[in-house]
């Protein structure tokens, strides 16, 4: 499908923007709810875990070769029960699109046009994600490049200039709940990022050097863990656990703090182009993934055609899929975790079987 | 290479198209500069009807910018009333003839009524609505209605909140005897268990009707004034009392917050002498012993010879000592009496001691956290003060000799 | 009224600017499957504008891992 | 086909491939085929007994050449005893003409292109076959000093408008024989020009092959400028982005050989086309290189700057004064509202207005005759600056901004790039009246990924950015001192990357 082939670095920034994209909104809030002072830690926590989830991902990817996962559904399991399969998994990435597309509305007429109609945020923010998924992964590869030394340098900047207003005794008592509490908010962790790490099962393929892109995913996953740990971190040494958790977006809350020799105020739309960037890329990776398993689903040649339907189905979920806010951390904090899980564990799972014995059928064959 | 008339230009083209049409269509969330009613104060109070009583300062751009002087005042006071805050701010728009814009705000004046009967239901709305950044500070009016205080001029600073918001970051960091919170500290305060607020006060002196008008400023001294007073005490989201300014003081260096001030204290002959507090630095500790707390309070001061007025042989290290003792006396005394007026006469655990029995004994403090009020009465508390006076000023002895 | 006009002649737009393509390069598979995923987001689309109560995946999905949901919980 | 195609081609086909035998017939059928104009000269002599002529486009030869060289030598250095008009042919042409170029003709249309450009043709009774002689020699505006493209050091010359020239002053700056030079000519009627310049061994093959087909496959009836042959070959034609650099100057053109550039020169305009072009060529100046490297770091990072600012600077204006005043420190707030108390427009009418008239002011100081221009620019700044704001029409920040973009849009060394930021600016203004930041971001977003589709002869745009190639860093934002730029470009000279030993800097280190 073309020529886009994108350098292990390149995948690697991709897995960072992907990581940190939309979640940098939701953890902080339910982990700070859950773990209080200890919500770094039920960050910190999971983020090595997930180095094994990606590790049997990535080992998975490098065994598939060069089919995306829903090729290699169908290639296991047949043109039927394989197609159900990539059609629950398509519908995953799809239901996940709408999500982050909705975050990232819900964030914007929240914080900073309430004015502005829900729909058409929504749609120029998908034109503008069709338009990067319809130039191909190398092209969005490259942008990728662009972008990440600019990322880094607003969070560095937002790390900096808040830190005058830490507060270690935020922090104390560490493990002050003991462990439960950490553990089970870190399935927060484990859901919103982590596990729909599986998307990028449909990307893999199109990285070159796979041994080395094995190991680009898991560092970038580990370097996304660690910004959201940062990011989490430092909304509880400034604001405290309980104002964190009180805030819906408790990073761009810390933005507001800011206040650097007393002129330098009002900067949080750093963290807001911080988060549009971060969502921007998160959401081209989904859509890619989406249509591209889409047309391997239905043996088009091409998948840019789908785009702008599936972008009409998108912006119509993303506004139904959840009437309000406190539907959608219902949600996140019941549903979602268990949703994830089957989805980016179990299915690959069976189907890395699937795959695995049906190889070895070929082979002997 | 590729055909020129590819479809793929077309494509980029019609969206380019399509997004110019969207972005057309509306412009929602837009505010030109001058539809702006740029609101610097906030006074927060209720009347008799028990309705909240909302006061907005808002600045006339046109007359602090001009460099003409005009008879014009700098800043319009608008005041509304509604059931809910939320809803006084919306009747603004029938006083106001541009929209309110918050944003900028510098300081929330909270009134007698409302800071007695709680401020947690006017805190929700100044933290939940998205304009309100979370910088701008709390203040509680004394003795004074909320918008006597914001419709007062003051001279040399034109736009009086500026003014206001000034004189309380200068009183806080050279005489450490208020201590500036801004809404998410004072939210953190009253929802924290182990931790009670405190709120700088606003003191009017003079008549409230001279203060509201121009002529108020063309005078040398100005017959209104604004001042920052002390700190007031609150116990959950009411207030209770009032902290007086050596005791505000005390609070400050037992929770590490002095940044300079002056401490003075009779010599051995008669006179006095002032000390220049220049840093200070306060960490709080609990001890559990035999299912009791005790904090320590310990204190580290810093500072210089101000001035003497008595004699004193300033190049003997004995009497150096002397003072630093003095000192540390002086500073003690300021902290165990806040404690003291805290613990026995209003209860409220302003220094944060539930806070830091929960920090160090996690397990203890969940068995009474819920009864921490009754607990903290009985609480003792150990301050240690360490002084070290460094240099002496210019002068190496006194101007005052013994001859 | 004008929210059906607009959706309309959003698919309209779509329509002419993907479907011509494929019939060109003779993918008439591609092309019909591309019209109908557009016919079904169109459909969804004008009812979710009419205002009615569109159903929702999301509910439908909580409702199939309500019982494992309790069984994780115990 | 429209009428001159069928005229063009009627001419081409009803010509006789090969010259008569006879010179009155040749000489008949040239003046028909050129209208019996009146620049033709034709100058009948008698050479040995036999009927010769002597044909030439008056204006477009060197007459003194004509006179003295060709003109003399047949008439008083030909043999004397008669010979075969074969043999007196060949004489001419081996022996007497003290001329540099001279060439047989035996068609007609190559007789008429040489007629055309400049040749003198020498027909002889009963040959078949005429002379060429280059005599080539017209008014020249001559090598002069730049006027677009001006620097404080560094050669001050500039291409001119005549391709022998133009490739003279190449070779003049790359003395190697690898440096190669291949003709063409495009353009059915005009016949112009063309020379593809490259250095053997450094630039890649297959760049240089791309070059020469995308050239050959121009099928035009005239090629003026440049220009004409740039839209052809140029890899983005939906983009506002160039795709091809051009210079004036010998020394940015060389440089870019020396990188492993393919440089197109075109007869009849000073304007040499350079590809590959990258986005970070049209933000250094050839004085880059030529001033230290601190400062030559700096202005670049300067550019980069500047960049940002004239594209982005009247849209953030906008957000921040409409969308993001919390943004805007307070004392600047309250002296921004109060600059704006009774202007009448909103900020992006007031914007988009003094843009325009900005880009109109633009526009008639470059057609004005010199000594109109100063009035302009006293109307101007008497428009945008004063009276503007006095009448209350736009607040005096405006004009600061508006100001500031359009000498920010002036920094760019090339001229090219300052189209894509003067049309871009105009849709970034109308995202941000819209959307505030939130579309300014956006925007952002795509024009980077629109900027990294694009492809320049088969480099990516926006190398060595993206793709990172970390070792060309050195010579992109900043630039590292000649010694330490070991490499050349790596997208664009696969072959030979060496550009310097490592050990050739002089003095003590």
């Amino acid at each position: 499908m073309g020529n886009h082939t994108i350098s292990p670095r390149q995948f690697m920034y991709l897995v960072i923007l992907f990581t940190v994209g939309s979640s940098i909104l939701i953890i902080p809030t339910p982990t700070a709810a859950m773990a209080k002072q200890d919500a770094w830690l039920s960050v910190l926590l999971p983020v090595s875990a997930g180095t094994l989830i990606i590790w049997f991902l990535s080992t998975f990817g490098r065994q598939l070769e060069n089919k995306t996962f829903v090729e290699a559904a169908i290639f296991a399991f047949g043109n039927w029960f394989g197609r159900l399969l990539s059609f629950f998994y398509l519908s995953f990435i799809f239901i996940l699109g709408a999500l982050v597309l909705r975050n990232i509305g819900d964030f914007m007429t929240t914080q900073i046009m309430p004015d502005t109609p829900l729909q058409f945020t929504h749609i120029l923010f998908l034109l503008v994600v069709i338009f990067g998924a319809r130039q191909g992964l190398e092209v969005i590869g490259r942008s990728s490049e662009i972008f990440i030394p600019w990322i880094f340098l607003l969070l560095f900047f937002l790390f900096f200039s808040i830190s005058p207003q830490i507060n270690l005794d935020n922090l104390q008592p560490i493990l002050g709940g003991g462990i439960k509490p950490i553990l089970s908010s870190s399935l927060t962790y484990l859901g919103t990022p982590l596990l729909e790490m599986v998307i990028f099962l449909m990307v893999f393929p199109y990285v070159k050097e796979k041994k080395k892109a094995g190991r680009a995913w898991i560092l970038g996953a580990l370097i996304g863990g660690l910004i959201l740990t940062l990011v989490t971190l430092f909304s509880v040494l400034v604001m405290g656990s309980d104002l964190t958790a009180l805030n819906a977006y408790p990073s761009y809350e810390l933005a507001k703090k800011i206040n650097l020799a007393g002129f330098l105020e009002g900067v949080e739309i750093i963290v807001a182009i911080i988060w549009m960037l971060t969502i921007f890329f998160k959401l081209v990776i989904i859509y890619f993934a989406c249509s591209l398993g889409t047309a391997n689903f239905l043996n088009m040649e091409d998948y840019r055609p789908l785009l702008l339907p599936t972008g009409m189905g998108m912006v119509v979920l993303s506004i139904v899929a959840y009437p309000d806010v406190a539907y959608f951390e219902a949600f996140l904090g019941e549903t979602w975790f268990l949703y994830a899980l089957t989805h980016g564990m179990l299915l690959p799972l069976i189907i890395w079987a699937g795959f695995m014995i049906k190889r070895a059928h070929t082979e002997s064959s | 290479m590729r055909h020129p008339l590819a479809p793929h230009g077309y494509v980029k083209w019609t969206l380019v198209w399509v997004v110019m049409v969207l972005t057309l269509t509306g412009c929602w969330s837009s505010r030109e500069l001058d539809e702006l009613g740029v609101a610097v104060a906030i006074g927060v109070d209720k009347d008799e009807d028990d309705r909240y009583v909302l006061s907005v300062q808002i600045i006339n751009p046109s007359e602090v910018a001009s460099d003409a002087p005009t008879t014009r005042p700098p800043v319009t006071l608008y005041t509304t009333t509604g059931d809910t805050l939320f809803q006084a701010f919306r009747n603004m728009t029938t006083h106001s003839p541009r929209k309110v814009y918050v944003s900028q705000l510098r300081m929330v004046v909270l009134g007698p009524e409302i800071v007695n009967e709680g401020v947690t239901p006017a805190l929700d709305l100044l933290y939940r609505n998205h304009e309100f950044r979370p910088t701008f500070f709390v203040t509680v009016a004394r003795d004074a209605s909320v918008s006597d205080i914001l419709s007062t001029l003051t001279p040399y600073e034109r736009i009086p909140a500026k003014k206001l918001m000034d004189s309380l970051i200068d009183t806080e960091e050279n005489l450490g005897i208020t201590k500036s919170v801004t809404i998410d500290n004072l939210i953190a305060d009253v929802r924290s268990n182990g931790k009670e607020a405190v709120l700088p006060g606003i003191l009017m002196e003079g008549d409230a009707a001279t203060g509201t008008s121009t002529t108020n400023v063309e005078k040398v001294d100005a017959p209104t004034k604004l001042s920052i007073d002390g700190l007031s005490i609150f116990r959950g989201d009411q207030l209770v009392g009032w902290l007086k300014e050596e005791e505000s003081q005390g609070y400050n260096y037992a929770t590490g917050t002095v940044q300079s001030t002056i401490e003075t204290f009779a010599c051995d002959n008669p006179g006095t002498l002032s000390v220049e507090i220049l840093r200070s630095n306060a960490s709080m500790d609990a001890q559990l012993r035999s299912g009791k707390p005790t904090i320590t309070i310990r204190v580290e001061v810093e500072g210089n010879v101000g001035e003497v007025d008595c004699v004193i042989d300033l190049s003997d290290d004995d009497k150096m000592k002397d003072i630093n003792k003095k000192t540390e006396e002086v500073i003690e005394k300021k902290i165990n009496a806040a404690i003291n007026v805290t613990q026995e006469e209003y209860a409220s655990d302003i220094f944060g001691f539930g806070n830091v029995i929960h920090r160090n004994h996690p397990a203890y403090w969940k068995q009474i956290k819920y009864d921490w009020k009754s607990h903290f009465s009985e609480l003792e508390v150990k301050t240690d003060v360490k002084v070290k006076i460094r240099r002496k000023g210019k002068s190496t002895q006194p101007l005052q000799s013994e001859g | 009224m004008w929210a059906i006009i607009a959706i309309l002649i959003v698919a309209g737009a779509i329509f002419f600017m993907e479907v011509p393509k494929l019939k060109k390069k003779k993918q008439i598979k591609d092309m019909w499957y591309v019209i109908i995923l557009l016919a079904l987001a169109t459909a969804a689309t004008l009812y979710e504008s009419t205002g009615m109560e569109t159903p929702n995946p999301l509910d439908f999905i909580q409702s199939v891992y309500a019982p494992i949901r309790s069984w994780f919980q115990n | 086909m429209t009428d001159k195609d069928k005229q063009t081609n009627e001419l081409d086909d009803s010509a006789p491939h090969a010259l008569f035998s006879r010179v009155e017939k040749n000489i008949a059928y040239i003046e028909t085929a050129l209208g019996n104009s009146t620049d033709l000269v034709i100058r009948h002599i008698q050479l040995n007994k036999t009927k010769c002529a002597v044909l030439f486009i008056d204006g477009l030869v060197d007459k003194h050449t004509v006179q003295n060289f060709l003109m003399e030598a047949l008439m008083l250095e030909m043999p004397k005893r008669r010979v075969s008009v074969t043999t007196l042919y060949n004489t001419i042409k081996d022996a007497s003409l003290p001329i540099g170029e001279l060439e047989e003709v035996k068609q007609f249309k190559d007789l008429f292109s040489r007629l055309l450009s400049g040749e003198t043709l020498l027909l002889l009774d009963e040959e078949t076959s005429a002379l060429a002689a280059s005599t080539k020699g017209w008014r020249d505006r001559g090598v002069q000093e730049t006027n677009s493209e001006s620097v404080i050091r560094g050669p001050k010359e500039a291409f001119t408008e005549t391709l022998r020239t133009n490739t003279a002053l190449v070779r003049r700056k790359i003395k190697d024989p690898k440096l190669r030079i291949d003709g063409k000519v495009i353009g059915r009627v005009t016949q112009t020009e063309i020379a593809v310049i490259y250095v053997d061994g450094l630039a890649d093959e297959s760049v240089v092959e791309e070059v020469h087909s995308r050239l050959d496959a121009i099928d035009i009836d005239g090629v003026l400028e440049s220009g004409y042959l740039e839209e052809y070959i140029e890899d983005a034609h939906f983009s506002p982005f160039p795709t091809v650099y051009y210079s004036e100057r010998p020394d940015a053109i060389a440089g870019g050989l020396l990188e492993g550039k393919v440089a197109i020169i075109t007869d009849g305009t000073p304007n040499v086309l350079l590809v590959p072009a990258l986005f970070v060529n049209f933000l250094q100046s050839s004085e880059d290189y030529y001033q230290r490297y601190d400062i030559g770091t700096f202005i670049r990072l300067l550019r980069l700057l500047s960049f940002c600012v004239a594209l982005f600077m009247p849209s953030l204006y906008i957000a921040f004064t409409t969308f993001h005043q919390e943004m805007i420190p307070p004392s600047l707030l309250i002296s921004l509202a109060a600059q704006r108390e009774g202007v009448p427009f909103p900020a992006f009418v007031e914007a988009l207005l003094m843009e325009f008239t900005f880009e109109i002011l633009r526009e008639a100081g470059v057609r004005l005759p010199k000594a109109v221009g100063s009035a302009v620019s006293i109307v101007g700044a008497l428009v945008l600056g004063e009276s503007a704001v006095q009448a209350g029409l736009v607040s005096p920040a405006m004009v600061i901004v508006v100001a500031l973009t359009a000498i920010s849009s002036f920094v760019f060394p090339s001229y090219n790039m300052a189209i894509p930021i003067r049309m871009l600016r105009f849709l970034f203004m109308i995202l941000a009246a819209t959307f505030g930041l939130y579309g300014i971001i956006l925007g952002l977003i795509a024009l980077i990924i629109h900027m990294c589709s694009l492809k320049s002869f088969g480099s990516p745009y926006m190398s060595p950015f993206a793709p990172l190639t970390t070792k060309d860093q050195k010579d992109v934002l900043v630039r590292f001192p000649h010694w330490g730029l070991f490499s050349r470009p790596s997208t664009q000279a696969k072959n030979n990357q060496g550009r310097t030993s490592h050990s050739s800097r002089g003095g003590q280190s």
